[in-house]
C-alpha cells in the first residue's frame, strides 16, 4: 500500500510536468490545430535559457531561494514565448490557409532546426543546472516522503491551469481565441483582429513551454538538446487525451500519464512501461474517441 | 440598358467605385460601381455566381479589391483590415451562416458585440436580439453548430446586429426559413432600418426583397446591369423575366 | 591524393550520441594533428575523413559507403554496436579495415571478419570483470538495471549469466529504465522493494547520473555500481558532487591513471587545446584506434591487408591510451583492462 | 397503393431536446410527399433517422417491408434510399463527373485487387459506371459540365450535382432537404420539372422545402412538423387551410 | 478536349521516362569518375528507393484516404522482421519471404487497426503512434525470444534470382528501383479506379461518402492493410540490402519522416510521394559536408520547402477522366431531344440516349 502510494506521488510528479507542458501545447493545438512539434523544443530553449542566465551571466550568485527560482522562470515566460510569436510569423503563419498537416511538416522542419541550433550553441553534452534554487526539504504523509518542490510544482500545474481555463472561457478574449479556432473568417466579421489573437496565442503557448522548461530544470538539474523530443511527444498525447482544446483535459492527461506509467514501472516490466502506457491510452481512447473530457463537437448534419 | 438616375438626395454614405475583385487569377466583379446612401434599404440581385457575395465580402474586407475602391463617409474602407471595418459600424450575416459552431448561442452572440466598449449597452441589445428571436433565448447553452438551419440563420443575423452596425450586410437571410419566419424578418429589417440603420440586403427571394428596398442593383457576371428605385424594378420586364420567374400571380 | 595518407573516422556528429561522436572527433583530430606536427607517418601526413554516421545503421551505412567511395579504407569507428553492424559488411566487401571504438557487443568479432578489430573490450569480459568485482566488494544480492540499448543489454546480460552462475549471488532484479527520462523514482522506489545489497547499473552516465541524484534526494543509501558507459567526469556534474561520492563503476582505465609517457604527454596536450580532460572513455579507445593505425602505417605502409596482417600478428603490448594494445584472431582486444573506480568526496574520479 | 416507407413512433432527443417526438407516417411507392414545420421542427432529424446517420431512441423505420432502423447508412443506401443535404455536400475538388460515380460505387463490384490490375471486368464496369454518370448528368442537365470542378459549379447547379449523385445509386427512394434554397425563382421552376421527371423514373420523394410555391405545386402530400410531432397531414390544399399550420408556419400572407 | 488528352499523357510518359533515366544511372555513375564507382551515391539512391516505397505505402492510408497515420513504422517493422526470422531460423530465401512479409504486416494491420478506425484526426495520430511504439518495445524487448532484442537480428541472406545472388549496390539499386516502378504502376491504377476514388471521397466527406453508399470503415480497413502490405515488403528490401536489422532504424522518428515524405512531397499524388524521398533523403546527405550544421540546414530547408509549396512540392493532380466518347454519343441528343421520358433501368450496353429534364434554354 504504501509502495502503492509512494508510486502514485512519483506519478503525479512526473505528470505534472507533462501537465505543465501539454497546458501550452494545447493552447496553440486547441486554435490551430497545430500539432506543434517545435513545443518541446521551445520548452527545451526554456531549459536552457535558464542554465544561460544562471551560469553564464553569473546570475547564481545574486538570485537565490525560490524568488530567483520564481525570476528565472518570469524571464524564460517572456522570452520563449517572444520566440514562439516569431516562430509563428516565420513558420505557420505563410501555411495559415493551406491543409493543416503541412503545417505539421514545418513545425517538423523548426523542431529539428531549434534542436541542432541548441546542440550548437550549448554543445551535444548535457549540462547541468549549477545551483538549487529549490527547496530540498519533505514531509511524511501516510507513509510517503513527499518532497516539497514536488508541491510545488504539482499546485503551479493546477494554478495556470485553472488560469488558463478562466481566461480561455470566461473572458473576452478568451471568446475570440476560441472563435479563431473554429473559423477565423467569421471572426474577422464579428470584428476579431484574427493576427493578433493569433500571435497572442504564439505568446502564451509557448511562454508557458519555457516555464516549464525552466522548471525541469531547476527540478531535475540536467537537460539535454534533445530532451524537448520526449517531452513534447508526451505533452502531445496528454493533450488528446485529455480532449484536443480541452484545458483541464490537457491536465488530467497529462497525470494521468504520469501515473500510468509510474504504476506500469511499479506493477508491470519496467521496460515494457511505456508500451503499457501506450496500450491503455489506446483503450481509453477506444471507449472515449474524442479523449476523457471530449472535445466540443457539433456534428449537425 | 436604361441608366435611370438616382434620386438620392443625401450626400454618398458608402460607395463602391470602380471595383475589381479577383479569385486568383479569375476576375469575378469587373467594374463595380455602387452607392447606398445613409438610412437606405439597398437590394442587391443577381443570378447565382453574379458576385453579390464577392461584393459583400469585399466590402466587409475579406477579400481585397484589385482596383477601385471602397469609401465609408469619404473614408478609404478597402485599405482596412476586416476588424477596423467592424469597429467602423459595418457588420455582415455572411452567406452560409457561418456560426461559430462548437461555441453556445449565448458566446455567439457576446461575440457579435466584440468590438463594442459598453458593456451595459451591449447586454441591452442582446435583450432585444432575445425578444426579436425567443427561439435563442430558449437555446442560448445550446451548441450553435448544432441548431437546425433556420435557427442558425437567426443566430448569424442576431450576431451581426449585436455589433450595433450602422450599415448592415445581409447575404441571403431567408435562406432555410420556414414562410412566417421570412415575414418577420423582413419586417424586422424594416424596423430597424427605420431607426436609422442602413441595409444592403442580398436576396435570392427578388419578389420579397424589392418590395422592402428603396433601390435595387442588378448584377450579371460580375457587372452592374441594372440599377434602380425598388417599384421601377419591381415593374422592369427584364427582371420580372430572369429573377422573378415571369408574371407568376 | 597521394601526398597524405587517409584515415576515415566514422562518428556519431549527430543524433543521440553526438556527445560522443564529437569527442571522438576532437581526440582523433588532436592526435593526428599531433603526428602531423613530428612529420607525419614516415614523412607523410594524415588526414582524417570524418563522416557522421547520426547514431543511426542507414546514415552509417550511407557514411561506410561514402568513405569506401572516397578511397578511405582505414577506418575508425563506431560508437553504437548496432550502428557499427550495419556498417561492417560494407567496409568488409571494399577491404578496409575498420576499428570499431565503442561497439562492445561480443556478435560483432563473432563473424571472423578478417578486417574488423575494436579497441574497447566486449561485453561477455566486461561482464565477467563487474561481476567478480562486485562479489569481492562483498554484494550477495545484485540488482541488475540496464537501458535496453544493445551495448546496456549486453552487458547485463553478461553479468546475469555470471551471477546466475555463481551460488553464492543472487540476482533480485532485472530490468530496464527508459534512457532519456529525468524521472526515475518510479524505478527507484520499486528497486526499493527488492532491497538488493548494489544496483548494477549497465547504461551511460546521464541516467546513472540522475540516479544517484534521486537516490540521494529519496535518501536511499544503496551502492550503485556502474559500467564503462557510465565513465564520464559529467556524471558528477549531474548528480552533485555529494551524491556521487562512493559511486562506483568498472571502466578501462583513463590516460591519467597511466603512466606511460603517451598517455601522459597527450592528456597534457589535449588538456591544452580543450581547457579539460577528454570527459568519457570512449574517445581515449577511438584515439587508441587512430594510434594503432599510425603504427601498422609506419611499418607495413597503407595496404589493408598489410595492415590488417600487422594487427593481427606484429601488433604486441602497444602501449596506448588505455593501457597496452594487442589483437586476437577475432579481432578483439586481449588483455585484462578493467579497473575499479570511485568518485571521491570531491567528485574526483579515484582509481582503487 | 403500397407504402414504401413507414415511419413508426420515432423518437430522438439530444440531450434534454426531443428534437423527434413520436412521428408516424407513410410514404407510398412513387409519390412525391413534402415534409414541411417551422425552423427547428425536427425534419432534418428525421431525415437522419431514415437514413441511418441517427439512431431513433424508440421507434422504427420500415422500408419496402424491410425494418432498416439499425442498417448503417451505406447499406441503406444500397437498399435504395438516397439523400441530398440541406448543407450542400459535394467533392468540391473533384470533378462534377466524379462527385456523381460517388453514387455509382454502391452499384459497382470491383474489389482491391482488380481495382490494382485493372481486370477486363473492371474496365467493363468502369466504362459502364461512367456512361451512368453521364447519363445521370445529362438527366439533371449538366452533362456539359462534367469535367468541371465542383466548386466552380453555380449554387444551383451545386445542388443539382447532389441529385444526380443520389439518383447514380439508383435509389427507389429519394429525399432532398431544402433542394430549393438558393435558387432563384426560375431555377425553382426548373426543379419542379425535375423532380417529376425524377417520379416518373418510378421513384419516390421526399422534401423539405420552405418555398411553398414548390412544395403546393409538387407534392401530392404533405406532412406537418411541429416541436418534433405531426400536427398535419393531408393534401397541399388542405395543409393550406389548415389554422393550425397557418399559424405555426405559413403566416398570414397569402401565398403566390 | 486536347488539353484532358495531354494531361492524359503527360503523366505516363514522363514517369517512363523518369525511370529510363533510373535505369541509365549506375552505368553513368559509374564512369562519372566518381571515386570508388558511385558507390556512396548508389546507395544513397536505394535509400531513397526504399523511403519512396515506403512513402508510397503510407501515401495510400495518409495521402489518400485521409487516416492520420504517424506509426507506419510499425508495419516496416513487421515485414523486416519476418523476413529476418524465416531467413535466418527456418532457411527461406529472401524473395519467398518478399509476399509474406506483406502478408504478416497486412495482417497485423488489419487487427490493430479494426478497433480504431472510427477514430478521427489527431486522435487517430495519437493511437498510431502508440502503435509504432508498442512494436519497438516489444522488438527491444525480444518478444517471443525471436528478435533478439536491441541487438537485433544478423546474418540475414542476400536475396537470389533465377539463381542470380544480388549483392551489390548496383544489384540492388534495380531491385529496389525496379520495385518502386512496378508499385508506381499499380498504385497508379488502384488510384484510377472505384477503390481509389472511394478512399479520396472519405478523405473529403466522409459523411458524404457514406451518404453515396459507400461502406466507409471496409474502405479505411483495406487502406491500412493495403499500405502495410507494401511497407511489409520494403521491410524485406531493407532487411537484405543491409543483413542487419535491430529496433532502432523502425524508431517513432522513422514514422515521423516517412508523414513528412507524404505530406512534403505532396498527399495523394504519387510523383510528389517519390521527390519528397528524394528530398527528405537526398538532402541530409547533400549536407554532409555541413558537418555539424548538417540537421541544421535539414530542419530549415523543410520550413522554407514547406512554406514555398504548402500543397505540398508536386501537388496531386487528380486525372480528369475522360468522358469525351460519352459526351460525344450525347451531344446530337442534347441538341436534339429535350423531353424524352429517361431510361429506368440503365443497362450497360445501351444506345438509347437518355435525355435531361433540364435544357440550357430552360423549359419555356
Ligand atoms: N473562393 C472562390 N474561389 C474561386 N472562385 C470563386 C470563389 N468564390 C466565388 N467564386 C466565383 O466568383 C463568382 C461570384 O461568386 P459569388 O459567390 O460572389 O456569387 P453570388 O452572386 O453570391 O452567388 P450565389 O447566389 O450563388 O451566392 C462566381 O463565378 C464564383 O464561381
Ligand atoms: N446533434 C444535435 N444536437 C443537439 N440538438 C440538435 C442536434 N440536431 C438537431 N438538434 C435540435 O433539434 C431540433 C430539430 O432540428 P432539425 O435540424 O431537425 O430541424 P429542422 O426541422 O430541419 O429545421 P430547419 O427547417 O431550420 O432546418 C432543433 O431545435 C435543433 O437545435
Ligand atoms: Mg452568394
Ligand atoms: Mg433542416
Amino acid at each position: 500500500m504504501e509502495e502503492f502510494l509512494q508510486q502514485l506521488t512519483n506519478g503525479l510528479a512526473v505528470g505534472g510536468i507533462y501537465a505543465l507542458i501539454a497546458l501550452g501545447y494545447t493552447m496553440v493545438y486547441g486554435v490551430l490545430r497545430l500539432i506543434n512539434f517545435a513545443h518541446g523544443d521551445l520548452f527545451t530553449l526554456g531549459a536552457y535559457l535558464g542554465f544561460t542566465l544562471l551560469a553564464s551571466f553569473g546570475l547564481s550568485g545574486v538570485i537565490g531561494g525560490l524568488a530567483g527560482a520564481g525570476l528565472l522562470v518570469l524571464m524564460a515566460l517572456i522570452f520563449v514565448g517572444l520566440v514562439g510569436v516569431m516562430l509563428e510569423r516565420a513558420a505557420y503563419r505563410p501555411l495559415r490557409n493551406s491543409d493543416r498537416l503541412s503545417a505539421v511538416v514545418s513545425a517538423l522542419g523548426a523542431s529539428i532546426f531549434l534542436q541542432n541550433a541548441m546542440m550548437l550553441l550549448y554543445g551535444a553534452r548535457p549540462q547541468v543546472y549549477p545551483v538549487r534554487l529549490l527547496p530540498t526539504a519533505s514531509f511524511m504523509l501516510m507513509g510517503v516522503e513527499i518532497p516539497f518542490t514536488r508541491v510545488l510544482l504539482f499546485s503551479s500545474s493546477l494554478a495556470l491551469m485553472f488560469l488558463l481555463f478562466w481566461f480561455i472561457n470566461r473572458t473576452r478574449v478568451g471568446a475570440a481565441i476560441r472563435a479563431v479556432a473554429i473559423d477565423q473568417g467569421a471572426a474577422k466579421l464579428v470584428g476579431i483582429d484574427v493576427n493578433r489573437i493569433i500571435s497572442l496565442v504564439f505568446l502564451i503557448g509557448p511562454a508557458l513551454g519555457g516555464a516549464a522548461g525552466v522548471m525541469v530544470g531547476l527540478y531535475y538539474g540536467q537537460i539535454t538538446h534533445d530532451m524537448g523530443l520526449n517531452y513534447g511527444l508526451k505533452a502531445f498525447i496528454a493533450a488528446i487525451l485529455g480532449g484536443i482544446g480541452n484545458i483541464p483535459g490537457a491536465m488530467l492527461g497529462g497525470l494521468l500519464l504520469g501515473v500510468i506509467e509510474a504504476l506500469g514501472t511499479a506493477y508491470f516490466a519496467v521496460g515494457w512501461k511505456d508500451a503499457f502506457a501506450f496500450l491503455v491510452l489506446i483503450l481509453i481512447l477506444i471507449v472515449r474517441p474524442t479523449g476523457l473530457l471530449g472535445e466540443r463537437v457539433a456534428d449537425k448534419i | 440598358m436604361s441608366n435611370s438616375i438616382t434620386e438620392a438626395t443625401a450626400t454618398p454614405y458608402l460607395t463602391l467605385r470602380d471595383l475589381r475583385v479577383s479569385y486568383g487569377s479569375v476576375e469575378a466583379l469587373h467594374s463595380i460601381n455602387i452607392t447606398v446612401n445613409q438610412g437606405e434599404i439597398v437590394t442587391i440581385l443577381g443570378a447565382n455566381g453574379a458576385g453579390k457575395t464577392t461584393t459583400l465580402m469585399s466590402i466587409s474586407g475579406l477579400l481585397r479589391p484589385t482596383h477601385g475602391e471602397i469609401l465609408f463617409q469619404g473614408e478609404a474602407l478597402h485599405t482596412l483590415p476586416p476588424h477596423v471595418i467592424v469597429q467602423r459600424g459595418i457588420t455582415q450575416s455572411p452567406e452560409g451562416r457561418r456560426v461559430f459552431g462548437t461555441m453556445s448561442v449565448l458566446e455567439n452572440l457576446q461575440l457579435g458585440a466584440y468590438t463594442r466598449k459598453n458593456a451595459d449597452e451591449a447586454a441591452k441589445n442582446l435583450q432585444w436580439i432575445f425578444e426579436l428571436f425567443p427561439r435563442l433565448e430558449e437555446r442560448a447553452s445550446q451548441l450553435a453548430g448544432t441548431l437546425s438551419g433556420g435557427e442558425q440563420q437567426m443566430l448569424a443575423i442576431g450576431r451581426a446586429l449585436m455589433g450595433c452596425p450602422r450599415v448592415l450586410l445581409l447575404d441571403e437571410p431567408s435562406l432555410g426559413l420556414a414562410p412566417i419566419l421570412v415575414q418577420f424578418i423582413f419586417d424586422t429589417i424594416k424596423a430597424i432600418n427605420k431607426t436609422g440603420m442602413t441595409v444592403i440586403l442580398v436576396e435570392q427571394n427578388a419578389r420579397a426583397a424589392l418590395k422592402l428596398a428603396d433601390r435595387g442593383y442588378v448584377l450579371e457576371v460580375g457587372k452592374v446591369v441594372l440599377e434602380d428605385t425598388a417599384p421601377n424594378l419591381l415593374a422592369n420586364p427584364e427582371v420580372q423575366n430572369a429573377y422573378l420567374g415571369g408574371q407568376r400571380d | 591524393s597521394a601526398s597524405t595518407i587517409k584515415i576515415g573516422l566514422m562518428a556519431p556528429i549527430t543524433g543521440a550520441f553526438a556527445s560522443e561522436g564529437k569527442d571522438m572527433r576532437a581526440m582523433v583530430e588532436l592526435l593526428a594533428e599531433e603526428l602531423n606536427k613530428k612529420g607525419g607517418i614516415n614523412g607523410t601526413p594524415v588526414e582524417i575523413v570524418v563522416e557522421d554516421d547520426g547514431s543511426e545503421p542507414r546514415t552509417a551505412a550511407n557514411a561506410a559507403n561514402r568513405l569506401v567511395s572516397k578511397g578511405v579504407n582505414l577506418v575508425i569507428g563506431t560508437y553504437g554496436s548496432a550502428v557499427t553492424e550495419a556498417s561492417q559488411d560494407i567496409y568488409d566487401e571494399a577491404g578496409a579495415v575498420q576499428i570499431a571504438t565503442g561497439s562492445t557487443s561480443v556478435r560483432l568479432t563473432t563473424k571472423k571478419l578478417p578486417n574488423f578489430f575494436r579497441t574497447c573490450p566486449r561485453d561477455d569480459e566486461q561482464g565477467r570483470v563487474a561481476v567478480a568485482t562486485l562479489n569481492s566488494l562483498g554484494f550477495k544480492k545484485i540488482a541488475v538495471l540496464h537501458d535496453n540499448s544493445a551495448y546496456a543489454k549486453g552487458l547485463a546480460q553478461e553479468a546475469k549469466a555470471e551471477i546466475e552462475k555463481d551460488k553464492g549471488l543472487s540476482l533480485v532484479f532485472f530490468d530496464a529504465l527508459q534512457p532519456g527520462e529525468r524521472d526515475y523514482t518510479a524505478i527507484l522506489t520499486k528497486l526499493k522493494g527488492v532491497n538488493p545489497d548494489v544496483i548494477f547499473f549497465t547504461g551511460y552516465y546521464p541516467e546513472a547520473g540522475m540516479l544517484l541524484r534521486q537516490m540521494h534526494e529519496s535518501k536511499w543509501k544503496v551502492p550503485l555500481v556502474g559500467g564503462d558507459g557510465a565513465n564520464n567526469i559529467d556524471l558528477v556534474k549531474i548528480a552533485g558532487v555529494e551524491a556521487a561520492a562512493g559511486y562506483r563503476f568498472i571502466s578501462p582505465p583513463m590516460p591519467g591513471d597511466l603512466n606511460t609517457p603517451i598517455a601522459k604527454n597527450f592528456l597534457e596536450a589535449y588538456i591544452a587545446k580543450h581547457g579539460a580532460p577528454p570527459s568519457s572513455i570512449w574517445s581515449v579507445v577511438a584515439g587508441d584506434a587512430f594510434n594503432v593505425l599510425a603504427e601498422a602505417i609506419k611499418n607495413v605502409g597503407t595496404k589493408p591487408a598489410d595492415v590488417s596482417a600487422f594487427l593481427h600478428t606484429k601488433l604486441k603490448d602497444y602501449d596506448g591510451l588505455t593501457g597496452k594494445i594487442s589483437f586476437d584472431a577475432k579481432g578483439d582486444r586481449v588483455g585484462d583492462l578493467y579497473r575499479l573506480y570511485e568518485v571521491d568526496n570531491q567528485g574526483r574520479f579515484v582509481l582503487k | 397503393m403500397n407504402n414504401l416507407l413507414s415511419l413508426n413512433n420515432l423518437i430522438k432527443s439530444f440531450g434534454g431536446l426531443t428534437a423527434v417526438a413520436g412521428v408516424s407516417f407513410n410514404v407510398a411507392e412513387k409519390s412525391i410527399v413534402g415534409l414541411i414545420g417551422p425552423n427547428g421542427a425536427g425534419k432534418t432529424t428525421v431525415f437522419n433517422l431514415i437514413t441511418g446517420n441517427y439512431r431513433p431512441d424508440s421507434g422504427n423505420v420500415i422500408f419496402a417491408r424491410h425494418d432498416i432502423t439499425k442498417t448503417p447508412t451505406h447499406e441503406i443506401v444500397s437498399k435504395g434510399i438516397a439523400r441530398t443535404f440541406q448543407t450542400i455536400r459535394l467533392f468540391p475538388e473533384m470533378t462534377v463527373l466524379e462527385n456523381v460515380l460517388a453514387g455509382c460505387h454502391c452499384r459497382m463490384r470491383a474489389g482491391v485487387l482488380a481495382s490494382m490490375f485493372h481486370t477486363p471486368a473492371q474496365r467493363r464496369e468502369e466504362r459502364s459506371a461512367i456512361e451512368k454518370a453521364m447519363r445521370e448528368l445529362a438527366f439533371v442537365g449538366l452533362d456539359d459540365q462534367y469535367a468541371n470542378l465542383a466548386k466552380n459549379l453555380s449554387y444551383g447547379n451545386q445542388r443539382l450535382l447532389e441529385v444526380a449523385r443520389a439518383l447514380a445509386t439508383e435509389p427507389r427512394f429519394l429525399i432532398l432537404d431544402e433542394p430549393a434554397g438558393g435558387m432563384n425563382d426560375q431555377e425553382t421552376a426548373d426543379l419542379i420539372g425535375l423532380i417529376q421527371a425524377i417520379r416518373s423514373r418510378g421513384i419516390a420523394v421526399l422534401l423539405i422545402e420552405h418555398d411553398m410555391h414548390l412544395v403546393m405545386q409538387v407534392c401530392e402530400k404533405l406532412v406537418v412538423l411541429e416541436y418534433g410531432a405531426v400536427i398535419a397531414e393531408g393534401t397541399p390544399a388542405e395543409i393550406k387551410a389548415n389554422p393550425l399550420v397557418i399559424k405555426a408556419y405559413l403566416g398570414s400572407e397569402e401565398l403566390d | 478536349m486536347s488539353s484532358i488528352t495531354s494531361n492524359r499523357l503527360f503523366l505516363p510518359v514522363s514517369g517512363a521516362i523518369f525511370f529510363l533515366c533510373m535505369a541509365l544511372l549506375p552505368p553513368v555513375l559509374g564512369s562519372a569518375g566518381l571515386e570508388g564507382g558511385g558507390r556512396y551515391h548508389i546507395g544513397v539512391l536505394n535509400d531513397i528507393g526504399l523511403y519512396a516505397l515506403l512513402g508510397l505505402s503510407l501515401n495510400i492510408i495518409l495521402g489518400q484516404a485521409g487516416l492520420f497515420n504517424m506509426g507506419h513504422g510499425a508495419f516496416y517493422a513487421m515485414g523486416a522482421y519476418t523476413t529476418a526470422i524465416l531467413n535466418t531460423v527456418y532457411g527461406v530465401p529472401i524473395l519467398y519471404t518478399l509476399p509474406l512479409a506483406g502478408a504478416i504486416a497486412a495482417f497485423f494491420a488489419y487487427l490493430v487497426t479494426r478497433p480504431i478506425l472510427k477514430l478521427r484526426g489527431d486522435y487517430l495520430l495519437v493511437v498510431t503512434i502508440g502503435i509504432v511504439e508498442i512494436v519497438r518495445i516489444s522488438l527491444m524487448n525480444d518478444v517471443f525470444g525471436m528478435t533478439g532484442g536491441a541487438n537485433g537480428i544478423a546474418g540475414i541472406a542476400r536475396p537470389e534470382l533465377f539463381g542470380f545472388r544480388l549483392v551489390s549496390p548496383e544489384h540492388f539499386f534495380y531491385l529496389i528501383w525496379g520495385f518502386v516502378a512496378f508499385t508506381v504502376l499499380l498504385f497508379r491504377m488502384l488510384e484510377n479506379s472505384r477503390f481509389g476514388r472511394a478512399l479520396y471521397y472519405i478523405k473529403h466527406d466522409e459523411l458524404a461518402a457514406s451518404g453515396s453508399g459507400i461502406n466507409t470503415t471496409h474502405y479505411k480497413l483495406v487502406a491500412f492493410v493495403v499500405g502495410a502490405f507494401w511497407a511489409g515488403m520494403a521491410g524485406t528490401l531493407y532487411a537484405t540490402k543491409m543483413k542487419f536489422i535491430s529496433p532502432v532504424a523502425f524508431s517513432f522518428s522513422e514514422s515521423v519522416l516517412l508523414f513528412a515524405i507524404v505530406i512534403l512531397g505532396g498527399a495523394g499524388s504519387i510523383p510528389g510521394v517519390i521527390l519528397g524521398a528524394f528530398l527528405l533523403i537526398g538532402l541530409p546527405e547533400l549536407f554532409r559536408e555541413l558537418a555539424d550544421a548538417r540537421m541544421l540546414v535539414f530542419g530549415l530547408a523543410m520550413m522554407v520547402m514547406m512554406i514555398v509549396r504548402p500543397q505540398g512540392i508536386l501537388p496531386l493532380r487528380r486525372r480528369v477522366y475522360n468522358a469525351a466518347k460519352q459526351v460525344g454519343k450525347y451531344a446530337c441528343a442534347i441538341g436534339t431531344q429535350k423531353l424524352a421520358p429517361p431510361a429506368p433501368e440503365p443497362a450497360t450496353d445501351t444506345t438509347t440516349p437518355p435525355a435531361p429534364q433540364k435544357g440550357t434554354g430552360g423549359a419555356a
